[in-house]
């Protein structure tokens, strides 16, 4: 049973990114109890899938070291993994909080030595990935995995694989018998960052994600270029592993579009700017990027960054919503079907290789979370100190890495308040 | 140009885009286009408009009447409703386009020829006659439309698929006796008349009032 | 054999389907529609209208709709009915005879009532615009609506998977006017069926049965190309499975005659 | 000081008992590092083996303690033993993980192992357990500068935390820009309308808060100490100054409108109906609701163009590079102005890439639109007067013409100036005055490295990092608001909350005396000895924090609190005087000096390689080599350090002369898009590295033999390739000719 100490002046922080990290270390390091949850097997979220980021072009992993280093150096934090909050009962500074544990099967005793790995052979879908490759039924989610412990695949488990994992662990750290549990927690303020997802490109129809196999998604697109990733770190086409010469990037997929996401993600515009000297670097002049646009929205500093992309001669612009794609059945290669609006010209142009920079969603979308918040119809939380809950990074609005975890270090400050007003009341 | 035209040219000046929001079917949606283009990239007949609807949208924002309203663009919808589904501003751009045609025809500044116009007028006197579309006598008033010579070689042309279908009975040879349409004619007409008087009326009073 | 009952709306009037606008403006359109639905709710009360041509149930459904969103609209399209003595209460349910087969009678009855499975039949289900846009059938995609296919399957024949030209557009009323511009597009369907090795087209549009169908002779001439593709109506299609006759099925009113269902309908 | 005791533990988990000889490894830890106590585990990290450590500290008396196992980087929780020095041999990741598992390679296998326990037996011995600095005081006042809406949000919220602030206005009054607009976008959902700048309701609550003293027409005449200590002076108008002193500081200092004299050719400055954006709100406030008329006439304005990007995103000399960020939604809210109130005034808003990002610009776009404000895509040429009122000629990118567009009013969108004072890189003249041109100071900081705070790129005092924003080179004081980067009003308020926090952390931290972000909570800091110090300056010149000022003496004065421990000090003093208690020149020359170097007689090889590696980023890139079990060659010995900053060449000579065939060091990404933690160490170590080269020819060495790479924590695979190239090379140069001296 996981036994947890916390009290009306803990600060729960619910989801283990780069925004709820930093919300919990930012607090911790002002001397704050906090409890973070996250419920994937490890910390990092969504920018441990990232290679870069704009517009440094350097790498989130760099970051991510570094706050794991406070992270394990901080005796405030209680981390628990694979953990989700179920109900949110109570007001501010008398939260009650239950949050179901899946199991992982491994114990904090496991030292990362991977044989349990060995013993296991079925394979699964790479989450990790978003399912481009595959990984083993005992396995550790990727490189910089906190914590650093194995996870047992809940379906290999109660199988005979799971008794041979739990065979070769000479430190016996495999517990085939971990059930999934429920507990109850107290805080005194909650932060929400449960972060994004990116949006379902299959419910795009007109871009046939679900039917072209050489149309992709520009999270797809980043982890094709992790050394440690689905094609080694290769620009490649699924269709047929070919090196693509004439590359796509379609904007607004699935944002600012009544038919899915009404808001502007903000940050894709960048991430294909981004995506674009991907393909400079390893592609150099063999490789052509275009760019389907409505407005390319590079905010304050970035501007530079997307002045030099412009100076590419083997990147162009243009200003349209790509209408609709089709695809040449010999070759796999796609056509964008689809008007440039500056100057009323139609075209029909063939590209080998098509990223769909998808709008961001809430994971949990604010109406759902089952605890009381103020949420806009597009399901991002809005700031209401009344209710002790707060949003941090994605959860309260569309944001780049940058914004979120200031909005993080934000949202840190008010649940101090609210437990501060506690320990003063409590004296 | 007829007097409606005259005296809209007058009240809304250079202000099209007011004109068009009060007088054009859905027209106060025509500034919500972000210019996106999807609409123009979505048409059917896309490589036949001289002015694709963003374009159209952008030319009423920037009051381009005449241009706009004379342009045979609009008459080139097939109704096939790619655009409204797929516009992520939510514009009804079919009834959009079918309402600038209809504003255009009242303003008589439709191109002449515009086939589509005629033969949507066509279909229309003929529905309006006994509320029934009669197949056989739109298909030969059709294809004479363009006077007689042209007539004569279109159904000509057409004759084997008028023929054939005579043959496969989809045109039942009796209505050419014009034996089917509404019992009510009389109310049915009636119900037209004052429909069509209603946005007259309205007209009317934004051609006083300057919208 | 499904146990459907259709009764006509009495005195019913054409709806315009969409090519109405060059005469008459938005409300004369509008009241068309409206009439049909007023007399339906006056002499079948709580009937649902159930349209099988395309245009009519669009213009009908789109007519509710708007109406319904619309009080000053609705208020004018009253006053207008008032002439014609009727009155809009705009409670009547519009629906599509193939919404009425998927959602009421549901793919499994449809199925059981096969007789005569169309066996080794590649046919591509062609949808069109108008049933798919802007309602379509509920849970289906704009660009790839599946329950033609689904259709085509249970009555034993073989859909052609992801057809191109599913729901590109036969040019509907531009037919007459830009004949040219339409029998292009109506090309690319046909050539979009061959591709898919289809040996006939089946669509829920009558619109669309007849572009598609009747002027591959002038594509032929004008393209050079060999066109013979049956067209068929998705009644027809039930009809032959059902165990009707082919006089019965109507496919002797094929200008392209369906000959793999006539041999199926003979046996 | 209690006598030294090194307690000695290796691991036989994670098959290094398969892979070592553990008794051999126990006799070097006993014979090479002098350990008193040495014992061996099958399972470390057990809960049995931490109590086996544990034990010995309690009744052994163990304060030194070597766990030779896996990396520094596994296990940290485990091996948390507190008040001792502890020291990780890394035997897991760095030796058995990256070596095949064959006969051949044992011997070498095993002497890397051995040299590594002997390296972390006589580093840890060296070590001792720090202890916060006396200095240390904890003081909860914070002083925000600048009274805008940045300021005095972080003002109230220090205050509803539990802190004090005192809120330092240069003006008669609060509220900044905001508090001059007639309304500010919306902040909420539906975000469709323009709201009150909410200034006032700001103010009444800054009156109501007890915890927050207001200073109006004051000014920050001097800035010393370091967090915790901050001694500052503030000048009022009147001329009397007080001095306070202060836990952290809040920089919200803002920006100054662009001068619109830069744009003759819009007609700025030139004609009188082209204004800016903040001339558009004075017109608005004036008119107060009523209709806005234009300021050549007075007449009512009916017609209204907003030029987008007036003098920004452009290279042109006088123009704002950057983009800033709020103009796009402020031109819409100040057309919803005319719009509100009068349907027919018509408003065009001329852009290139209209900028509403997220939720809440999207709908405030869409519902400008709806209330019929018009955008046209057009690049604008200039605006010129004709007759009444100006033209803007633009070129319409959609219908691709040219226009010519009339209208009453035109409104260019420039963009915001930080206001972030000196500009510390601009050499100041002899008389230690600012160069000519600079703006006043804000701070004026009596710091030994300028008076204001460095200063990022287009003027902007913001940090280099994507995921630590609040990253300063100046530890206690942190920028919020446009002074950061250009923003809006809903972003200055989360900045400076953001802030407020940073800011309270930092007193907090320096109550403690540890150490900020990126070594949070460490308790070491430097201390030199001052009998050995030459007063060279270096330390004082190269701190990338500006920690260290110099005394009346001209001794380094090293202000602990503003230190943030990466040693860069310690690698530039030529006379090796810096240290810290628990990382110095002894404990890094110590492990250099432990490895044993094969003798001419040995039949080993005996080639060996000194790698000093980052421990942020070439470290844990190699840690991960392991875990992907990538070889690399057996004659490494890698020496993680705290930044390729803290490197002292003096390790360098002793590496060569003590027979090293040559040295590898690895760090971070320097230049303009550094990477380095510590923002210069790199830079320096690279810079230190160049000069070498002279040293190696005194030496007859051949400058291979000293190489410096820049890695990143990516380079899982690249950073074995260079380690064996490496090696490669030094197989052709041959053996250091110095070994056997």
């Amino acid at each position: 049973m996981t036994d947890v100490i916390a009290t009306n002046q803990t600060i729960l922080v619910v989801g283990g990114g780069i925004s709820g990290m930093t919300a919990a270390l930012e607090a911790a390091e002002c001397g704050k109890q906090v409890v973070l949850l996250e419920k994937n097997p490890s910390t990092g979220g969504r920018v441990s899938q990232l290679y870069k980021y704009f517009p440094k072009l350097c790498f989130p992993t760099c970051g991510l070291e570094i706050n794991l280093r406070r992270l394990k150096a901080n005796r405030n934090i209680r981390l628990l993994t694979m953990a989700e909050v179920e109900q949110v009962t109570g007001s501010p500074g008398d939260f009650t909080v239950t949050v179901r544990i899946r199991p992982r099967f491994v114990t904090e005793a496991c030292t990362a030595c991977g044989d349990c790995a060995k013993a296991v052979t079925s394979e699964f879908p790479n989450e990790f990935d978003y399912g481009m490759s595959q990984r083993k039924g005992a396995y550790l989610p990727h490189n910089l995995a906190y914590p650093s412990r194995y996870v047992l695949d809940a379906r290999v488990a109660g199988t005979a694989e799971g008794q041979a994992a739990k065979a070769a662990c000479k430190v016996g750290a495999i517990d085939l018998d971990q059930k999934e549990e429920v507990i109850t927690l107290k805080a005194g303020a909650i932060i929400w960052a449960t972060g994004w997802k990116p949006y379902d490109a299959a419910k795009i129809q007109p871009y046939g994600y679900d039917r072209f196999a050489n149309v992709i998604t520009s999270v797809e697109f980043e982890r094709m270029l992790d050394p440690f990733g689905p094609t080694q770190g290769k620009i490649r086409r699924p269709s047929d592993g070919a090196t693509p010469k004439n590359i796509a990037f379609i904007q607004c997929a699935g944002s600012r579009d009544r038919n899915h996401l009404k808001q502007c993600s903000r940050i894709c515009c960048m991430a294909t700017l981004k995506q674009t000297t991907y393909v400079r670097e390893q592609l150099g002049d063999a490789a052509q990027s275009s760019v389907y646009y409505i407005d390319i929205r590079a905010i304050d500093r970035i501007d530079d960054f997307h002045r030099r992309v412009k100076e590419d001669p083997n990147v162009t612009f243009v200003k349209s919503k790509v209408a609709s794609i089709t695809r040449d059945k010999a070759s796999n290669d796609l056509f964008l079907n689809g008007v440039n609006t500056e100057g009323y010209h139609r075209y029909s142009n063939r590209h080998d290789l098509v990223v769909l920079a998808v709008g961001m969603e809430p994971s949990v979308p604010a109406g759902t979370i089952p605890a009381q918040v103020r949420a806009n119809p597009h399901g991002f939380i809005e700031l209401d100190p009344a209710t002790g809950i707060f949003g941090a990074g994605v959860s309260s609005e569309a944001l780049d890495v940058n914004r979120a975890v200031q909005n993080a270090t934000a949202a840190a400050l008010r649940a101090i308040q609210v437990v501060n007003r506690v320990a003063g009341a409590e004296g | 140009m007829n007097d409606i035209n005259r005296s809209m040219l007058e009240q809304y000046r250079n202000r099209f885009l007011r004109e068009v929001e009060a007088n054009v079917e859905e027209g106060q949606w025509v500034k919500m286009c972000m210019q996106c283009g999807v609409c123009a990239g979505s048409c059917p007949m896309g490589p036949y408009w001289e002015h694709p609807p963003q374009e159209l949208f952008m030319m009423i924002r920037a009051g381009k009447r005449e241009e706009v309203l004379s342009s045979t663009s609009m008459w080139m919808c097939t109704s096939c409703y790619n655009c409204i589904v797929r516009c992520p501003r939510e514009l009804p751009i079919t009834h959009i386009m079918h309402g600038l045609a209809t504003y255009a025809k009242r303003l008589g500044l439709v191109p002449k020829d515009q086939p589509t116009a005629k033969f949507a007028q066509k279909f229309w006197n003929n529905l309006t006659k006994k509320g029934r579309v009669n197949e056989l006598k739109l298909g030969l008033a059709l294809y004479f439309m363009n006077g007689f010579a042209e007539g004569v070689k279109t159904s000509m042309k057409m004759q084997d698929v008028g023929l054939g279908m005579l043959k496969s009975k989809r045109l039942d040879p009796l209505e050419i006796l014009g034996g089917h349409g509404v019992k009510d004619k009389a109310g049915f007409q009636a119900m037209l008349k004052k429909a069509e008087e209603i946005e007259m009326a309205k007209i009317a009073k934004n051609q006083a009032a300057g919208g | 054999m499904l146990d459907i009952e259709l009764n006509d709306i009495p005195d019913w009037n054409c709806c315009a389907a969409s090519i109405g606008y060059a005469g008459g403006g938005e409300l004369p359109r509008l009241s068309l529609s409206a009439r049909n639905l007023a007399l339906s709710e006056q002499h079948h009360p709580g009937q649902h209208v159930v349209a099988t041509c395309a245009a009519c149930w669009l213009a009908t459904k789109e007519t509710k709709e708007r109406l319904s969103h619309d009080p000053e609209l609705f208020a004018e399209t009253n006053t207008v009915l008032r002439e014609a003595g009727l009155q809009l209460r705009n409670e009547t349910p519009v629906r599509h005879m193939v919404e009425v087969l998927i959602e009421d009678v549901g793919y499994d009855r449809i199925q059981q009532a096969v007789r005569k499975p169309l066996k080794d039949i590649k046919i591509a289900g062609y949808v069109g615009c108008q049933t798919n846009r802007p309602f379509g059938i509920a849970g289906e995609s704009y660009e790839n609506p599946k329950y033609l296919d689904k259709f085509v399957e249970v009555l034993g024949g073989s859909p052609v998977e992801n057809y191109d030209k599913k729901v590109s557009c036969c040019g509907g009323a531009l037919i007459f006017s830009e004949p040219e511009k339409s029998q292009a597009l109506i090309k690319d369907i046909i050539e979009a069926a061959y591709d898919g090795g289809a040996e006939m087209i089946v669509t829920p549009c009558p619109v669309c049965q007849m572009n598609v169908e009747v002027y591959q002779n002038h594509i032929n001439q004008k393209y050079g190309t060999k066109f013979n593709m049956p067209v068929v109506y998705y009644s027809t299609l039930m009809a032959v499975a059902y165990g009707k006759s082919a006089k019965e099925a109507g496919l002797d009113g094929q200008m392209i005659r369906a000959k793999a269902l006539e041999d199926i309908a003979g046996r | 000081m209690a006598e030294i005791k090194v307690g000695a533990y290796i691991c036989k988990g994670c098959g290094l008992g398969e892979r070592l000889n553990i008794a051999a490894l126990e006799g070097t830890a006993k014979k090479a590092g002098k350990a008193n106590v040495v014992r061996s585990h099958d399972f470390l990290c057990s809960q049995d083996g931490v109590a086996l450590i544990q034990a010995d500290i309690n009744q052994e008396g163990v304060n030194r303690v070597m766990i030779a196992g896996c990396s520094r980087r596994a296990k940290t929780e485990a091996f948390n033993f507190d008040g001792v020095s502890i020291s990780r041999a890394n035997l897991r990741e760095g030796v058995i993980w990256i070596r095949p598992d064959t006969a051949d390679a044992k011997e070498t296998t095993q002497d890397m192992a051995q040299d590594y326990v002997a390296m972390s037996c006589a580093e840890v011995r060296r070590m001792t357990p720090p202890t916060a600095n006396d200095k240390a005081q904890l003081n909860r006042q914070v002083l925000v500068v600048g009274g805008g809406i940045s300021g005095m949000t972080a003002a109230l919220e220090i205050a509803r935390a539990g802190y004090k602030a005192t809120l330092v206005e240069k003006s008669a009054a609060l509220g900044g820009w905001a508090g001059k607009l007639y309304r500010r976008v919306a902040d909420r959902y539906p975000y469709a309308d323009p709201q009150s700048n909410g200034v006032a309701e700001l103010a009444a609550a800054i009156q109501a808060e007890p915890g927050i003293t207001v200073r109006l027409n004051t000014l920050v005449a001097r800035t010393d100490g370091a967090p915790g200590r901050f001694v500052v002076a503030l000048a009022s108008e009147s001329g009397e100054t007080v001095e306070e002193t202060f836990g952290a500081i809040v920089q919200a200092s803002g920006f100054n409108r662009y001068d619109l004299a830069n744009l003759p050719e819009m007609g700025g400055g030139a004609l009188p109906d082209v204004i800016d954006q903040a001339g558009l709100e004075a017109l608005a406030v004036a008119a107060n609701g009523g209709a806005i008329k234009r300021p050549s006439d007075g007449k009512e304005v009916t017609s209204v163009a907003f030029v987008q990007c007036a003098g920004q995103r452009s290279e042109k000399p006088g123009h704002l590079p950057y983009c800033s960020g709020f103009c796009c939604t402020t031109s819409i809210k100040q057309a919803m102005y005319f719009k509100d109130r009068n349907p027919d005034v018509d408003t065009v808003i001329l852009y290139t890439d209209l900028r509403t990002p997220g939720v809440a610009g999207e709908d405030f776009y869409r519902s400008g639109q709806r209330k019929g404000v018009t955008f046209t895509k057009g690049v604008v040429s200039g605006v010129s007067q004709q007759g009444r009122g100006p033209v803007v000629a633009f070129h319409d990118e959609i219908l691709n013409e040219d226009v010519n567009l009339d209208v009453d009013l035109v409104v260019l969108a420039t963009g915001q100036v930080a206001n972030a004072g000196v500009n510390i890189d601009i050499p100041p003249q002899a008389d230690g005055q600012p160069a000519a041109g600079q703006p006043v100071s804000i701070l004026n900081l009596g710091y030994r490295q300028g008076p204001d705070l460095p200063q990022l790129k287009h003027g902007f005092a913001d940090s280099h990092f994507i995921c630590f924003p609040y990253e300063t080179r100046r530890t206690g004081i942190y920028t919020a608001g446009p002074v950061r980067r250009p923003m809006d009003i809903a972003q200055a308020q989360e900045d400076a909350t953001g802030a407020a926090l940073k800011a309270i952390q930092a007193l907090e931290n320096a109550g403690l005396g540890r150490a900020a972000h990126p070594r949070s909570g460490d308790l070491s800091f430097p201390s030199f000895r001052r009998e050995g110090c030459t007063q060279c300056k270096r330390c004082t010149v190269e701190c990338p924090f500006g920690a260290i000022d110099e005394d009346e003496q001209r001794y380094p004065q090293f202000n602990e609190a503003r230190c943030r421990r990466c040693g860069t000090c310690m690698g530039a003093c030529p006379v090796r005087v810096i240290s810290f208690e628990n990382y110095s020149v002894e404990t890094v020359g110590q492990q250099v000096k432990a490895v044993e170097m094969p003798d001419e007689f040995s039949d080993k090889p005996r080639t060996r390689i000194l790698v000093l590696a980052c421990e942020n980023d070439a470290y844990p890139a190699l840690d991960m080599a392991g875990q992907n079990r990538i070889e690399y060659s057996p004659f490494v010995r890698i020496i993680p350090v705290r930044c390729l900053g803290s490197v002292n060449t003096i390790w360098i000579t002793d590496a060569l002369n003590s027979g090293y065939d040559g040295i590898l060091l690895m760090g971070c990404q320097k230049g303009d898009n550094y990477q380095c933690h510590f923002v210069k160490g790199s830079e320096m170590a690279h810079y230190r590295m160049s000069k070498i080269g002279d040293t190696l020819k005194g030496m007859n060495l051949e400058v291979e033999r000293v190489t410096t790479y820049e890695v990143a924590i990516t380079d899982i695979q690249r950073i074995p390739a260079l380690l064996n190239d490496y090696a490669a090379t030094i197989e052709k140069i041959g053996l250091n000719p110095l070994k056997d001296f």
